[in-house]
């Protein structure tokens, strides 16, 4: 190292330091450290890279400069989601998470890492209460994750290849979940009807090669399955299993899945406890009841309950570690690595923060506000609704009948400082609210569609970025 | 007693904060509010109706959901005290956990990350609202493909694991798209390559091959020449591997893969030693990866989010997962529009708030000082090896008599044949100092093992503080067995039963299921 | 041993993490640095030339600066570890530390100071860029007054016992104003009022005349009666007092000053169990003064930097600390043109962090709230005294059978009595499950005291908690004594020596100290 | 309390815990607690404050939207010093800090607390060898506090009156000092000569009733005192002592004024990990030779090691704890209370990080700027700096040869984003510049300078309100 200075993340750089290890080690110079590495793959030249900001206040300065040139929803009134929302997360969540010795730790034991165990051991243990069910996985990376694997689990258990997909999913969970499951598993798609499962037309599909009915509630557009049970029943009389995708945001008020006969729900835990991050900050969850043919196909990790020399001290540990790749290689099911586990984390601060009154609080928020919305902008001549499902948090207004394109009233109100939804369609408009929505938020929104609309002001731009099959 | 102090006794006297907690549920009371949510509006409830009542037949939950009830402040202080019962890499001389590069994450970019600037993006807004984190993005790309040699880079995936799934996804992709999906049906990785090699191309429907080291623990070119043909997709393979030692002829493993069509797949997970010294692109590999939760200094998080960047060739860039940022005149925008690419790996663009942070590390380093990076790491191995050596009953198998490069698999053979005393329970027993280590990845093939990374982050002094650690309980191990058997003694909490995690009657993998079990 | 998990038992088993850090200055190592500085440009460099070479003779400092040169992270762990060997009030019942009002400081208050919009903010940047933060603090000064009753309000000083010299400081000058400086040079205060009233007054020039409570441990009107007179420029009182007493004949005591020409000022430091219940102009009180840290929930950290809020009456306005914000339409402007001002008490505006915090606590809470947090408060005391008194030995002299407002001031005597163990032995041995507590202010009027105060923010349970404790420590002073006289047992560190501490031969008050003294 | 919600700050208002308690101390209600409370002082409405932000969300939002009316220093280019200065806070101080055992802990013991003494104890020692003095105080409030009590034990240790104030001293301060020390010192004022001390005047001035010469080093106009030494003799020939008030951040590269002949050190350490708060981020510091005579005098806490029951553990406490006004109320020395602890551990953080290079390299960057600014701004007709004095940090540069005003220069300014300095004369302009002012940020002053007394552009504005006279 040339550099005139020691860099303050290289103790070792030390020049004395650096000398002496030297010595110890009894080597002339680093270089004999690296006898294996033959001649010719060797870096003939420095890496070409941006000058060092050595100095933590010039690199502050650029971070900061950099980032500066974003402007955030909190500058914007964002009517945003497809898969990231704005939920509220508490400052506690937060503190906790940013906890150096949970924000550091990685993979010690239930001694030293004690604390891990029984807060992830918690956040399995509230999310069960939340849906009804006994079984939480650690979590895996994202939604996606969740879901692909879930199905791949019914095909695991039953090996069969067949996957009834009941709901309208998101393209980029769709896609990510196909190119996961492919080698196993063959989707068959039954369009909704009206937003939601066309229950008929399931039944009539499935069959002695079916693994498992698939429901996304919320769907894509937001609506609610109301079909679960039934969907359940035909799934079970085929020898399949019922899978529910879902976003958990609305279990303080809606019944959730494992009371109307699924099998697995899976689904993401960002509305739980994490900021939007730009889409980063997501982590899968899946839940199944306390049955070792389900459990036994998870690949996650799974934290336990146990007893330790000591009377009234609560141990915990890993159950059925031998499920895992960790121990079994590709004998195990799929595999386990660096997941989300932090996110769970915070998850569980969210929801014991929360407590059941306020989930049940959330959720009727968010289900009245939705509505009001719906309502609202459905209320505007030439705006409809796309179903008459009941939605949370999520739907879609179709402009058709103003004939004015969905990319427009996109580029209109981005002027305004509003981001309207995401383009799902030429004329429809993905809509979402949360609780950090207010009624003066969505009385803004609707003024400034109606302005819009009523205005030939309406520009019918050609750039516009925003929309979904972007980044499918 | 009076001034002056005593020095210190050589070994430090530790123990870890224990606070005894119940779990959350028991701390429930009636009642109580750990923080409330905005209401509908008067006018807007007025507008909707009662939205509960109004919901479909079956669709309104009957009970609450049975969270516990507590108050704000007794919810922080039960997590800040399993906070405490948390080592953190941040507390100890995290060099103990091997393969996994527990550097140092600097503060500075968990600050950086904490703008509203960042937390507050919506990953949809409008692509003008976001040209600081696209643009930022974009050029960890591109810092990534420099000092990989590669041409193209993705930064979609939440983890090291999710990254290889996604080299295997292109490399099966790419075979496809050349017709030749059905025949190549086989993936070689080898046993001190990191397991999910393994298991993703196994998840990704190919059989897995696996070799074997020579004697001396180098990757065995003639095993490998034995298995390779036209059934195999790819070779799949760290290297350093887990043992530390670096592959002289890994040129020939790419070379012989290439020869009969197979890709070449780099685990670069930990690239820790190698930083600036040698890439991945050099040797000819067609698509590799790294962890920036390693490599990066991301911090481990308990375990996740990490993130992995993926880079590539040009041959392999059509394959890339979408949408990716490009750069047009001084704007950033994303291309969706890609028909060969495997599709979406994750939501959106990554852990974003980690590719700040990496792009941060990398910024405060730069060229020279990544590869005093790796140069340290190494260095810091090396003189970590000799103090271990220095343990009797501590031996580093394979390779003998030679350097490692940022790692060591150690085996501890010679301890346990003399006191029957295993390396779990030393690591076990290390923990009662403050220290910990982790023994190895299954299968132990190596026996007895204790895998060893200093990264560059510890001085010297920690590392002689950690290996007299090891010195110790060795002495333990024999002086004093029963001392080191029933450990830990200075830890939150005691020697742990296991039997019941493996047996479906007994397990409880959540309150609920632990009380209907055992108390109903 | 299997699941299921046996009940804990009833009290906690706790140790607090013990690192055994050796000082600072141990940890250094010639040539690692902690963090760079930006260094001057080449250009700038140039055009100055050496600044350092060219220092006036005598100005150049010849040898560095001592400190010890240590890596980041190795200062980090440093710190981390010594944070751990912290008790905080998050992590425990802090119930042990009253007449300090120990609440919960919603962490939420502390996320939203952070925001660069109030970090970084320089106090004498253009008033229009200071908007924010100037009409804050000018709303926060106006619910203090109504809080108070008070006229104007000012939130320079950062401190209780410094708000409590500006009381007096504005006194000295109101009486100055009228010609009756000199005259008036005693100050009347009781000894249960907090000892910062008798030290302020001191330091600001007055002979100080302290009064005993009547049999009851009520204040003693007769007493004040004896002393008052034309020499009075103040009564500088606290009610309810340390005894957790409130004065029934406050109004009497501020009457019979005003009936001399003096002025009454009101010790609010801690308003908790009297929020919206009374307030201070309403007894007639000419001044008062609170503690944000203390009754407005701003956290304590380690003693500072806290917030005191001056309240006074229209009549000692114009004495306030400047500059005053005035609100100008909807502008929010600074007025320093203010003749009969005392001046500066502190830098600029006060503690803005803490202001933010303290307005965002009563923001949270309203009229409604602040009412309940005092009756919680008061409830929570009323029901720990019930345990406490329950526990033999113990006892709450005066008022007896009385209920008390928000804190009290208990007594071990009969447990020492019996025993020989003191209450700082109890307190020290309390430290041993996780709790803790404070003895009183001296001189220990009350023997063997110890003051609780559990505020509005902990549960039942938590209130039984510590009260076991407390009885499991009064069994152990009869049953074990030596348990509690060697203890603590499981804390950082042990029983330490502080002779040493009042011999100026041998005191360390540094390291460098330590060093000279004992070792050169 | 009528509030249909039970609040997240207070646990006991659910109405069942608090009929339970109630009942427990067999009380009919809360208003029997209040008895003392005579019916006449009793409050009759309730409180007449805005309605409450229960939901932290709406807390947030609403403190969010006050904050966001402020404009940072992050925005504009500023050169505002004048007692809170903009130095780089290393990211592992605001950590350290932040850790919510330092932040919510307060006056526990030696044992439970320990690592509070630990820190602090080490805070005393770095400052320390940054001072060359033996002994540092935990912090009191601010350097004005500091200087006040410095000159104060002055007083009590002579028995004098006579404080010879030898300096330019910033009028805030020299404000909170004067009424703070009235009643025991009188101040006479020695006016400086080109912005250092008068040492002739002075020397002649020094006599039986001088308690202290006290000297500012930097001055209130950045000028740095040369003559320490010749006023220390001269103190202490009059059997006074000298004391210096500064602000530590240069004692990387100058000579700390206790090998001058300086009995008493004091300032503040803002500058050391603190950020700038909008002025609410100070603490004094005070330091004295290890002499009884001086340490008796100081109010403040010390911490001092100690042994413990077991060997080679550190172990602290109170030094010479009956000082305080905690152990004998209006004996002790002024008083002791709850002060800036935290800003003391946050100072020994950024000193233990910054090592003596990194403070030798401060000390150099801080004289290096400085000077450039000051040869860069004289050097434009019309202007000219005020002394010819070394400075560190800031100067004093003068308009009048331009005439124009230094308000019309800060008017002018400030609609270029730039904050240019304090306004301390009609055409004087108190600069400041730290490690956080580039070069580049100089050039851009002195451009934006040069471009106002060229332009007749300069607005002679009524309105301007950055005066340090505003602010006495
Ligand atoms: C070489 C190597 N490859 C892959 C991985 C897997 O990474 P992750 O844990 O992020 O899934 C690791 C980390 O354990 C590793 O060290
Ligand atoms: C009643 C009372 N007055 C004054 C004070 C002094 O406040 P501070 O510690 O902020 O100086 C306190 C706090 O200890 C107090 O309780």
């Amino acid at each position: 190292m040339t550099q005139p200075f020691v860099h303050p993340y290289l103790p070792n750089s030390a020049p004395d330091v650096k000398a002496a290890m030297l010595a110890a080690v009894g080597a002339e110079s680093i270089e004999e450290f690296y006898v294996d590495v033959p001649a010719d793959l060797r870096l003939q030249a420095p890496l070409d890279l941006p000058a060092p900001l050595v100095a933590e206040q010039d690199l502050v300065r650029h971070v900061e400069a950099v980032l500066a040139a974003n402007v955030s929803t909190k500058e914007r009134l964002s009517f945003l989601g497809a898969g990231t929302y704005n939920h509220f997360v508490p400052a506690v969540v937060d503190e906790v998470i940013n906890r150096s010795e949970f924000l550091t730790a990685y993979a010690g034991e239930p001694y030293e890492d004690h604390g891990r165990f029984q807060a992830l051991f918690q956040y399995q243990s509230l999310m069960a209460e939340l849906l009804n069910m006994d079984v939480v996985n650690v979590p895996t990376y994202d939604g996606f994750q969740a879901t692909a694997t879930s199905l791949s689990m019914a095909g695991r258990m039953s090996g069969r290849r067949g996957i009834i997909v009941a709901s309208d999913v998101l393209p980029d969970k769709l896609s990510r979940v196909s190119d996961f499951v492919r080698p196993n598993l063959d989707l068959a798609f039954v369009p909704t009807v009206n937003g939601t499962a066309d229950v008929a037309a399931i039944v009539a599909l499935v069959g002695d090669d079916t693994a498992a009915i698939w429901i996304e509630t919320p769907s894509y557009t937001g609506a609610v399955e109301t079909a679960i049970q039934q969907l359940a029943d035909a799934a079970h009389a085929a020898g399949a299993i019922l899978i529910v995708g879902t976003d958990p945001v609305g279990y303080g008020v809606i019944t959730p899945p494992a009371d109307q006969g699924a099998d697995i729900v899976c689904g993401d835990i960002q509305a739980f406890g994490l900021h939007q991050w730009f889409g980063g900050a997501h982590a899968g969850f899946i839940a199944v009841h306390d049955d070792p043919r389900f459990i036994m196909e998870m690949p996650s990790r799974l934290f336990g309950l146990a007893s330790t020399d000591v009377e009234g001290e609560y141990g915990f540990g890993d159950v059925a570690y031998d499920r895992t790749s960790f121990a079994v290689r590709e004998e195990g099911k799929e595999w386990v690595g660096t997941a989300a586990a932090l996110w769970g984390i915070a998850a569980g601060v969210y929801l014991a923060l929360m407590g059941p009154q306020g989930m049940a609080d959330l959720g009727e928020t968010l289900l009245a506000r939705t509505r009001y919305a719906q309502v609202e902008l459905s209320g505007l001549t030439g705006v409809k609704l796309t179903d008459d499902a009941l939605h949370l948090r999520e739907f879609v207004v179709d402009f058709s009948g103003a004939s004015v394109t969905a990319h427009s009233i996109v580029s209109t109100l981005r002027a305004a400082g509003i981001e309207p939804g995401v383009v799902v369609g030429e004329y429809e408009l993905l809509v979402c609210v949360t609780e950090m929505t207010t009624q003066a938020d969505i009385d803004r929104l609707v003024d400034a569609v109606d302005a819009a609309l009523q205005n030939n002001s309406v520009v019918n731009t050609i750039a516009v970025n925003n929309t979904e099959e972007k980044s499918a | 007693m009076s001034l002056p102090i005593a020095p210190k006794p050589a070994i430090r006297r530790f123990h870890q904060a224990s606070w005894d907690e119940k779990i959350i549920f028991e701390l429930s009371t009636p009642g109580e509010r750990g923080v409330l949510v905005s209401r509908p509006e008067p006018a807007l409830s007025e507008a909707v109706g009662d939205v509960v009542a109004g919901l479909p037949a079956g669709l309104r939950r009957e009970k609450k959901a049975a969270l516990p009830e507590m108050a704000q402040m007794r919810v922080l202080r039960h997590y800040l005290r399993l906070s405490q019962e948390n080592l953190g890499a941040d507390l100890n001389i995290d060099v103990g956990q091997g393969t996994c590069t527990m550097k140092y994450s600097p503060k500075v970019n968990d600050a950086l990350i904490r703008t509203t600037k960042l937390v507050d993006m919506h990953p949809l807004q409008d692509e003008g609202d976001a040209q600081g984190v696209l643009g930022l993005i974009y050029n960890l790309e591109r810092m990534i493909a420099e000092i990989s040699g590669m041409h193209s880079v993705s930064l979609h995936t939440s983890g090291g694991s999710t990254a290889i799934w996604t080299n295997i996804a292109m490399i099966r992709a790419f075979h496809e798209s050349n017709g030749e999906g059905e025949q190549r049906d086989e993936v070689i990785t080898t046993i001190f390559s990191h397991p999910s090699n393994a298991a993703t191309a196994k998840a990704a429907g190919y059989k897995v091959v696996t070799l074997y080291p020579d004697a001396e623990g180098y990757p065995d070119a003639d095993a490998l020449r034995a298995v390779i043909g036209p059934r195999t997709a790819a070779i799949m393979i760290t290297n350093p591997e887990d043992t530390g030692i670096f592959n002289p002829r890994v040129k020939e493993w790419v070379d012989l893969a290439h020869s009969v069509g197979a890709l070449a797949s780099y685990d670069q997970a930990n690239a820790n030693g190698i930083l600036g010294i040698t890439r991945a692109r050099d040797a000819g590999f067609d698509v590799c990866h790294f962890n920036l939760h390693k490599t990066f200094s991301t911090p481990h998080a308990c375990g996740g989010p990490g993130a992995g960047a993926n880079a590539v060739s040009e041959a392999l860039a059509p394959f890339l997962p979408g949408p990716v940022i490009e750069k047009v005149g001084d704007r950033f925008a994303l291309n969706a529009d890609r028909p060969q690419s495997i599709g979406k790996v994750a939501p959106f663009y990554g852990v974003v708030p980690n590719l700040v942070r990496a792009y941060s590390w990398i910024m405060a380093l730069g060229a020279e000082g990544l590869r005093a990076v790796a140069e340290i790491a190494v260095l810091n191995n090396n003189y970590l090896m000799k103090r271990i050596l220095e343990i009797p009953g501590a031996s580093a198998p394979y390779a003998t008599g030679r350097r490692r490069i940022e790692q060591v698999r150690y085996s501890w053979e010679g301890l346990f044949e003399e006191t029957g005393i295993t390396s779990e329970e030393i690591g076990v027993r290390a923990t009662d100092f403050g220290m910990h280590y982790w023994t190895s990845h299954h299968p132990y093939v190596v026996p007895q093992p204790f895998t060893l990374e200093p990264t560059e982050s510890y001085s010297m002094t920690e590392l002689d503080e950690y290996a007299a650690v090891l010195a110790e309980v060795a002495r333990e191990a024999r002086e004093t067995p029963e001392v080191v058997r029933t450990a830990p003694h200075n830890q939150t909490v005691h020697h742990t039963h296991h039997d019941d995690l493996d047996d479906p009657e007994r397990w409880a993998i959540t309150w609920r299921a632990y009380q209907r079990k055992y108390f109903s």
